[in-house]
């Protein structure tokens, strides 16, 4: 294994500035905030006064985009969730217990997958048939309000969401909590490595890097085929297929690949609502996460396709869908997001919600099935025909 | 035979047979009303198997009512059904009235258009003079059986006859005329009927005198049905209705027409007296300011007023303030009265009751609406074995009579149809455990058609029927909004205590306060808040229940008060 | 006042006033029936404010035609109606009949149930002698103005004159009488009202025109609207129709009231030739028939018939195979003239119409029921402007005059909507592009009311008039089938069609045979094998409208021939 | 790299009979089926006959278990469509489109994945705005029409499905088609190794395993949870993660470590139907590819959990859910499946169904985080606490 060592500009990781100051931010300390805020919360009973959890209000009200940094950022608007409150007591008992079980795995120095918690958590509420969490969807709320509050980030809690995506290309990397395992990611055969829910430095090491660019890709088939096309080694690339939205594991290896080897990232997705949110939100952090955009986001990734120019460029007229009319409705939503108001994405979704089109990646294939790896994406990428 | 031999045909017959003026003037013909509506039984509701038995009951059971409280009586009333055949039927009804004179009964029960009640001013059930004879007629067209009349003034003799109508002449045909020494005051009838049936279902006898004892609470209705089964309907009260007096026509609905009319039978010599004497509310102040405004004397004498000069004198009127009509001709059941009843024979959860201020529709006749709305417990109509499966009832009732047919053409359905129950705290009227009982009343009715059973949509009808309803359906939601209050006040408890153990547990943990301390912190924090809504809600809905109180209470007040003034408005 | 002092109040007044039978008996009287439907004009149909000039007009207009088909005259009616003032109109209605004469004429404007038609056994629009008097009534008491009649008989002399109504003595008051030479044959009637306002909507006078046209293909009507604006219902058919004759009861239908009183005036010396004499369909075959179910002689004098003998006679007609009643008294449209004029005025994509045979209900009276269905087109009630927005329209007469109102109690509107019309392809009968014709006509129409607007729902109409619905939706069906069928045929031809390049490409690619040849041969394939469908549906479709249209042509037929029979039943 | 090898109990790779025959039939002889089926249709037209395609039929009706295979298979009942019948009419036009198309894979030796397919084939119909395919969906039923009609698995028709999957433990493979990679998947951190489409022995080679067993496990954070538990090393297994139902290319891996290694089958999923579904597809074949059973399924496959028994064992009732109303006729219906008619299997199904709940893998969470890793599991399979 490992027989050709990469031999021209390979990359060594640097710590970056926010790298310094998330180490800073260690367990003691977050637990001391989370300790501060229940001890709040205990005045407030003692007082006879109605106690109040505070966090960030997330949503397009509090989040703005920052031209400087070509990131999205969280205004300091808050949100009070109070027990006596018909429409929060039960989420309030929600916090609570979230509060509390993240105390114990930084008490304990365990970690736990978001569903883990929702099952830790789950039982009847004495005296009725009402579980603590009827689903996921409550536990994990509720963990993004903890975040928030603490000011941290979920991994920071020793919480991660499930794994989701794969890296293929040649870029070694080294698990320091796994026996310090090294292996290089063009080297594990066509299936490449499924890419962890953490990828925090002090975890995985990103040992070198033999590339000019890290393309990510929103559909596994698509990764597939370019694997099977050879693409990211006749193209000098990383691969990284996101399979749908990118799960923060994926986030966060790109923004690092990008952050800390200073490699350009491309985003090569659908030409759909869908497909646009996965490269801004990899571009620009997303909104629900917007407190955390500095260590998830690359400010100055850009977009290969499928645009819509792509349709006409190469006559898929016929393999367009149409828009649904959510579709166009997120479209035109989008439309007002301060991170599309550029005149290149203004067009782009103009166009598409006036032909009421959208097109997928696989959609190359009606051209044939090797076109997207010998012709789409070398002449695009080389011509450097990007939108922003 | 082929068309052209028909055409042929037709056109011989109409060369030998021409048709002119003259010869369709031969055939001009006047008949009776008797023999138009034996023709058309159909219009007195005398149509449809069951249907037809129980307007019969109805027409007689009216009477009596009509007649007893005229006399002052409090109503015992016995009804009975004996089947003779196959729907064959005799139909038997007795009361405690003030009985017949030999000179009226035959009119009663043998003439259409004889009665006491048709030009009077004055609340009554019946109103026509056609009922009781139209039934003594379908019981000669079915069976070929005069009607047995006993009668008493409560004088020792008694009066028993049998009678059938003439319809040519629309005279009763008295036989078996008899007059005995007895004491008994009262009216018996008793009729044999063909092709009708009884059935114990709605729209039958049975649901007809149960109405019929709600709306009168101090009448006493015994019926044995057929099977020999006896129900009693119980007074409820003991006390006689307010005898309604005959009315004057109020000067505002009266029509041009009306006025030319009467001021050619009046007996006053000046039209100033003549509005004073036949007119209610009509006072010297009012006069003067009507004399301001016509361009004759009113010393004038009436029989000589054009149709003109009365066209000024209603201009008039309706520039004059005239004070609310007199209710003197109006018995309204009362508020009290109509909820004890509903609460007795309903059996509901709750009663609002509400006796409005009366009105005047087009043709100067007054009327007053009475609204009952009896929510929950056994009210409305069940429409299974499962309790659940409930549908509201309407209980329609014109001067006191219930209303039990063609409900769709009538205004009160459609005034309750029209009004927004959701607003009320009633999500679906349909399927509500309600029943909405609503009694017009008026020295006139005006029934969509000689069978009695429906009210014309009239504009001020269907207007006042609207505001009662609204009205007593505000009382009712308020009810509704309170019961609703108390219950999310204790579920609202349930739910944050629920919570409480979780929440202590969890901060106890992260914190290390002890959990007893914080539940018991957490209780009573919830007592206090909750404690402190209830005392609002009960502040909220006295203040509104107090206002809305004061408002019907004032409305009452003066439909009561009224009496005490005279005829004029000074 | 306290509610102690208002109860001794009433006590004290209670004593001082008491009433008795004989108190009450001098407040007895009897009434005209022009002052009972003064009071009631609502029951006539004369209230709301649109509603009462519909039926004025209404009124007017059925008397006219009547008149015109009694004289065997091409009616030509001219209607006109000019706003005097606010809620004040002229309604002005001239027709080309046979005139009245001096003697009638009070008659027919000025007194109620005076008339040719009441009681004989013949078709016709009015039958009651109420509905005109009651206009002149109604003008009388809104204005105040008398009404005017023109009429003549062709005779060179016309009869000028203004009459009101004595409502208490039910007798009209004749003013300003004048007699001219002027030649002019027909009658023409003008009056005033209040309270009335004319729109051009759902049950206003336009609408009511269009539908009289709809009914009367035979009648030219003119009305000019209150704006000046006139519209010409030309007549569509040249041809008279059959002027009904009167008719003799039917013994089935006839009850032993009937029987009695009709014994009692005959001029018959035997009981065998009144029967024969005075009942329809009964000859000597039927009477030898009846002699021996019964326990007394038929040469009896039927005078002398009691009611027990009248019993025996009733229960026998029910054993005796009596023909369907003659169809004299009545003067159907005919399938073919409904449709001819449904054609022209509804324009519709096509028509079905149906003419039943008579059949009787309780009573002995015959009707017949003719029914049209005019489908897609212009059919329905247009909702918006969108013309997807349609209602179906529901268009019901009695004896060819139109019914506006009331529908809602009408047996026609009960009958259409128990039908399950989606049997007969409409799928939502409420948004189908569809008018249902629907003709009523019976020798007398059992209207719920004095008004005329509802027919009531009798056991034996509701099943004739379902029946007739049901037979003429079996027709409907068929043709609404065969049009789906060709649809269908022409989508599926399309559907194959488009997959075969597809296919020929596909297989051409794989197997190498040439791309074209397929295409021709799949092509070739499909339509063969939709041919053969579309004759295999043609087959079908043919014999079941075949078989429909023959026993429809049947029904017709006996319909038609009957006529040919004498009124006995040899 | 690859430091410690693998010492005792390596199995090396043997072909199968099954792996003969499947070798044996190439491309060439999967083209002239094709061929035939298609000149038999021509033949049909030419001879004015509604043209008919024939395949198998396959559910239920058309389905048995072999108690001596221990596998579903396929009968021979056949469903026939038509050209020339309105529900079948679109349905035929398909199926003719990717008869050829698969034709020219196999002419041109190229491989697609059924996305693709679909996307290749996806174009508007002449004079009309229909489009050949509305969704992916009749395509992929369209390609198991195809497999039937000619006898023979996608991959022989050079069609393949999405990957899915994660591969960890002491296994070494051999990527044929890709340089000859050869890597450890104990070695490549915590991530694992993304399990490809296809895994047919020509192309991935299994060069060593060692280990006692393999652990297939339905979700990815279960798989997360045991690798970072160490459980693999610990217990000498190699853990398949199969993302919910397993993708052919994991069931492909799992029959041949189980056909070539006679490696004992381990199956770790949610206590429900769709658990039980997915263990009864991995042992004995799904009705859908009944006719590929015999190579796919582990007919000596054992279930481990999560049972019903379970649930009291280890006191979980408050995290269990309650089965839906769909889980309960699924439920019922397995009743009556021949391969659930083993005695534990019925009293499994029974329970389940009158208690009405279900109970997920990451339910145990919620005794402890470790807990499965170092109590459920080890103490199970070694009291061998299987169902059949």
């Amino acid at each position: 294994m490992a027989k050709k060592e990469p031999k021209e500009k390979a990359h060594v990781h640097k710590k970056t500035a926010h790298d310094l100051r998330m180490e800073k931010e260690g367990p003691k300390e977050i637990g001391r905030r989370i300790k501060e805020m229940a001890d709040g919360l205990v005045e407030e009973i003692k007082a006879n006064q109605d106690p109040t959890f505070i966090t960030s209000q997330r949503g397009r009200g509090n989040v703005s985009f920052s031209e400087a940094e070509g990131i999205i950022t969280l205004g300091d608007k808050k949100t009070h969730r109070n027990f006596l409150n018909v429409a929060h007591a039960r989420k309030f008992m929600q916090t609570m217990l979230v509060t509390s079980k993240a105390n114990d795995y930084l008490g304990n120095n365990k970690t736990a997958a978001i569903r883990e918690i929702y099952y830790e958590l789950k039982h009847t509420v004495g005296g009725t048939d009402e579980n603590t969490f009827e689903d996921q969807s409550e536990s994990d709320g509720v963990i993004v309000d903890l975040e928030h509050s603490v000011e941290t980030i979920r991994e920071k809690l020793n919480i991660h969401a499930n794994p989701k995506g794969t890296l293929y290309g040649d870029i070694t990397l080294i698990d320091r909590m796994h026996r310090n395992d090294e292996f290089n990611c063009l080297k594990l055969g066509r299936g490449g490595w499924s890419i962890m829910s953490r990828l925090e430095p002090n975890e995985i090491e990103i040992k070198k890097v033999n590339a000019d660019y890290v393309l990510v890709i929103e559909t596994s088939a698509m990764l597939e085929r370019l694997v099977e096309e050879d693409y990211a080694r006749k193209n000098k690339c990383i691969l990284v297929g996101t399979s749908g939205q990118a799960a923060r594991g994926a986030r966060r290896l790109v923004h690092r690949l990008n952050a800390e080897f200073k490699l350009p990232v491309i985003v090569f997705t659908d030409g759909d609502p869908y497909g646009w949110y996965i490269y801004s939100v990899i571009k620009q952090g997303s909104m629900a996460l917007a407190a955390h955009s500095e260590f998830l986001a690359c400010p100055d990734a850009k977009y290969v396709g499928m645009t819509i120019e792509d349709i006409k460029e190469y006559g898929l007229e016929n393999v367009t869908e149409k828009m649904k009319e959510m579709d166009v409705k997120r479209a035109k939503e989008m439309l007002a997001y301060d991170w599309f108001k550029n005149p290149e994405w203004q067009a782009e979704l103009k166009t598409a919600i006036s032909l009421g089109k959208r097109i997928e990646q696989q959609a190359l294939a009606n051209k044939s099935l090797e076109f997207v790896a010998t012709e789409y994406l070398p002449k695009k990428i080389k011509k450097k025909q990007f939108l922003p | 035979m082929s068309k052209e031999k028909i055409e042929k045909k037709i056109k011989e017959e109409i060369e030998l047979d021409p048709v002119t003026a003259d010869t369709i003037a031969k055939e001009f013909k006047e008949h009776s009303v008797a023999e138009f509506f034996k023709k058309n039984k159909q219009m007195l509701g005398l149509y449809g198997k069951v249907r037809t038995l129980t307007t019969i009951i109805h027409e007689y059971v009216s009477n009596s009512l009509d007649a007893c409280e005229e006399a002052n009586i409090l109503p015992e009333i016995e009804v009975k059904l004996d089947e003779l055949g196959e729907e064959y039927y005799e139909a038997t009804v007795k009361d405690n009235g003030p009985g017949l004179t030999e000179e009226t009964v035959g009119k009663a029960f043998g003439q259409l258009l004889a009665g006491t009640k048709f030009h009077r001013m004055m609340q009554a059930r019946g109103q026509q003079g056609i009922g009781a004879s139209g039934c003594t007629m379908l019981s000669q067209s079915t069976t070929g059986k005069a009607t047995k009349v006993i009668t008493g003034k409560g004088d020792g003799k008694v009066i028993s006859l049998e009678l059938t109508i003439d319809p040519k002449m629309n005279q009763a045909k008295i036989t078996n005329f008899k007059k005995v020494d007895k004491e008994y005051r009262g009216t018996a009838v008793q009729a044999k009927f063909k092709g009708v049936i009884y059935k114990d279902t709605q729209g039958g006898v049975l649901e007809y005198l149960r109405r019929t004892a709600i709306a009168n609470p101090h009448a006493q209705i015994k019926f044995r049905d057929p099977k020999g089964q006896t129900v009693l309907f119980k007074r409820t009260l003991t006390h006689i209705p307010k005898k309604p007096k005959e009315m004057k026509p109020h000067p505002l609905g009266t029509t041009v027409d009306d006025l030319v009319t009467m001021s050619k039978y009046t007996e006053s010599r000046k039209a100033g007296s003549f509005l004073k004497n036949e007119f209610d509310r009509v006072g010297d102040t009012s006069l003067q300011k009507i004399q301001n405004m016509i361009r004759f004397d009113l010393n004038k004498d009436p029989h000589q007023l054009s149709w003109e000069e009365c066209e000024q004198l209603i201009q008039a009127f309706k520039k004059v303030d005239f004070i609310a009509p007199s209710t003197e001709g109006l018995s309204p059941i009362g508020e009290d009265r109509i909820k004890k009843s509903l609460e007795s024979i309903v059996k509901p959860e709750f009663v609002v009751t509400l006796t409005r201020k009366p009105k005047i529709y087009a043709g100067g006749y007054s009327f007053q609406i009475e609204v009952g709305l009896a929510y929950g417990g056994n009210a409305g109509e069940r429409t299974s074995s499962n309790p659940e499966d409930v549908k509201v009832e309407l209980m329609r009732y014109a001067n006191r009579a219930p209303l039990l047919f063609d409900g769709g053409s009538c205004a009160i359905t459609k005034a309750i149809q029209s009004v927004e129950w959701k607003r009320y705290g009633v999500r679906d009227l349909d399927s509500a455990p309600l029943a909405v009982f609503i009694n017009f009343i008026s020295v006139h009715v005006p029934y969509t058609g000689a069978g009695k059973q429906a009210i014309t949509d009239e504009e001020e009808i269907m207007e006042e029927l609207r505001l009662s309803l609204m009205d007593c359906g505000r009382r009712m939601g308020i009810y509704l909004g309170a019961k609703r209050r108390e219950h999310d006040r204790k579920m609202k408890q349930e739910m944050f205590y629920k919570y409480i153990p979780e929440i202590a547990t969890a901060l106890s943990s992260v914190t290390k306060e002890k959990k007893e301390t914080l539940i018991t912190k957490l209780e009573k924090l919830v007592k206090d808040k909750l404690g402190l809504e209830k005392l609002e809600a009960k502040i909220k809905s006295k203040q509104v229940g107090k206002e809305e109180q004061e408002k019907a209470d004032d409305e009452i007040g003066k439909a009561v008060v009224v009496e005490d003034e005279g005829s004029g408005d000074e």
